[in-house]
């Protein structure tokens, strides 16, 4: 069980020492996303996530699975947040050992640029000014994640 | 029965989580269940189910809307992800 | 000052958390490379880190700042470790925090590309069977390196 | 003076962490040293030295071995680095 997905905040020192007690390896890599404080729509105050309960924590299964095939990782753990964010707060962790940094670091953005666009969140922003706004998915994180499936980045 | 679940913008539009559809034989494809959740729904069904870039999950999968049916299938409606 | 050079054992936890104290960004990147438990030459008991006190505090100052130039990062912190390694000892951690993840993965990945063949570290291992070797430079480190020279990556 | 110092291989074959050499005004060149170097060392030095792929640092700055000397310079010989 490499995924959690959960609505109460998560210590990231506690996620990384669960991965090393699971797992070894030369090199690991952890990517921390956290809540921008600020948007093209101007300030935010909070961020609230919606998921789809179930599909989340299959295709992030599957996602980690297919991250130690393509490049032979020795372990990964992802956690992700729903529910309303505050600021400075972590929303998404995820950490990949491997025996060489270069499949570390491959893996783990491979994790994360595929979670952007195939693992079912939305958000919504609460700006400081009142506004409520779903976010729109970036083409810029369709064509990342395209190119990794056409192995540009390899 | 189908399990039919919106999300996000889509739920909210339609101001509607979740409802169970009777599995008709007429009910083939996923295609034939937008259909006719917009004919019983009105022209605010249409909008939302019909806007671009919707995306179809059935058994929480992504999948094209000329995907079969059966009976005891969950399909869901939802504006593209935006995680991480 | 983000550059930390000490015989003692380290805390991924408590670096992570001084980054985070001084600075912040949406996306936080972080590598820790550990001992191998084995090498091309076999099983591996322990490790010597020699190094260049002064210069290697200098070689890895100067190479934070160029990747907080050429990334647009919000922060960075080194830290490596010299002296005898130990079997599942952090030997170096490196943290970067950017406001895009792209941008967070890219600054690590050449700090630490960078760091394999500029800052003055050498590796001595201490084998299983009492052999006693130094580590040799990898090609593949230098063409890694060259490529970052030469813009290859981005 | 000129403070000259040795690590990893090179410090082991030659047995010497650091030594002192008189900046003569014929040590123009960090070439010079090394000649001078394995002038009074012998054959050991030359070998530790002139091995392929010998890093030369002048005040902590990797530099070719045609960079001038001049007094308090810290000259520094020791194998590709091996970091991380």
């Amino acid at each position: 069980m490499s995924v959690l997905v959960q609505e109460a905040p998560f210590s990231v020192d506690q996620q990384q020492s669960l991965l090393l007690a699971s797992t070894g390896g030369a090199g690991l890599v952890t990517f921390t996303g956290y809540l921008r404080d600020f948007s093209a729509q101007g300030a935010i105050e909070a961020l609230e996530l919606e998921h789809y309960p179930g599909m989340t924590e299959r295709v992030l299964e599957e996602l980690g699975a297919a991250a130690v095939n393509r490049f032979a990782l020795r372990g990964w753990r992802i956690v992700h947040r729903y529910g309303r964010i505050e600021q400075q707060d972590p929303i998404v962790w995820v950490g990949v050992f491997a025996d060489h940094r270069h499949e570390a670091f491959a893996g783990c953005q491979f994790i994360m640029d595929t979670l952007k666009t195939k693992a079912p969140f939305w958000k919504k922003e609460f700006m400081r000014d009142g506004r409520v706004i779903w976010v729109q998915a970036k083409l810029e994180d369709t064509e990342r994640e395209h190119a990794w499936q056409e192995g540009v980045y390899e | 029965m189908l399990t039919v679940r919106f999300f996000s913008l889509i739920r909210e539009a339609l101001n509607c989580e979740e409802l169970q559809v009777e599995h008709h034989a007429s009910l083939l494809t996923l295609d034939d269940l937008k259909d006719n959740l917009v004919e019983s729904g009105g022209e605010q069904w249409r909008e939302a189910l019909y806007q671009p870039n919707v995306v179809h999950a059935l058994n929480q999968r992504v999948v094209n809307t000329d995907h079969e049916l059966k009976d005891g299938d969950e399909v869901a409606f939802f504006p593209p992800m935006t995680g991480g």
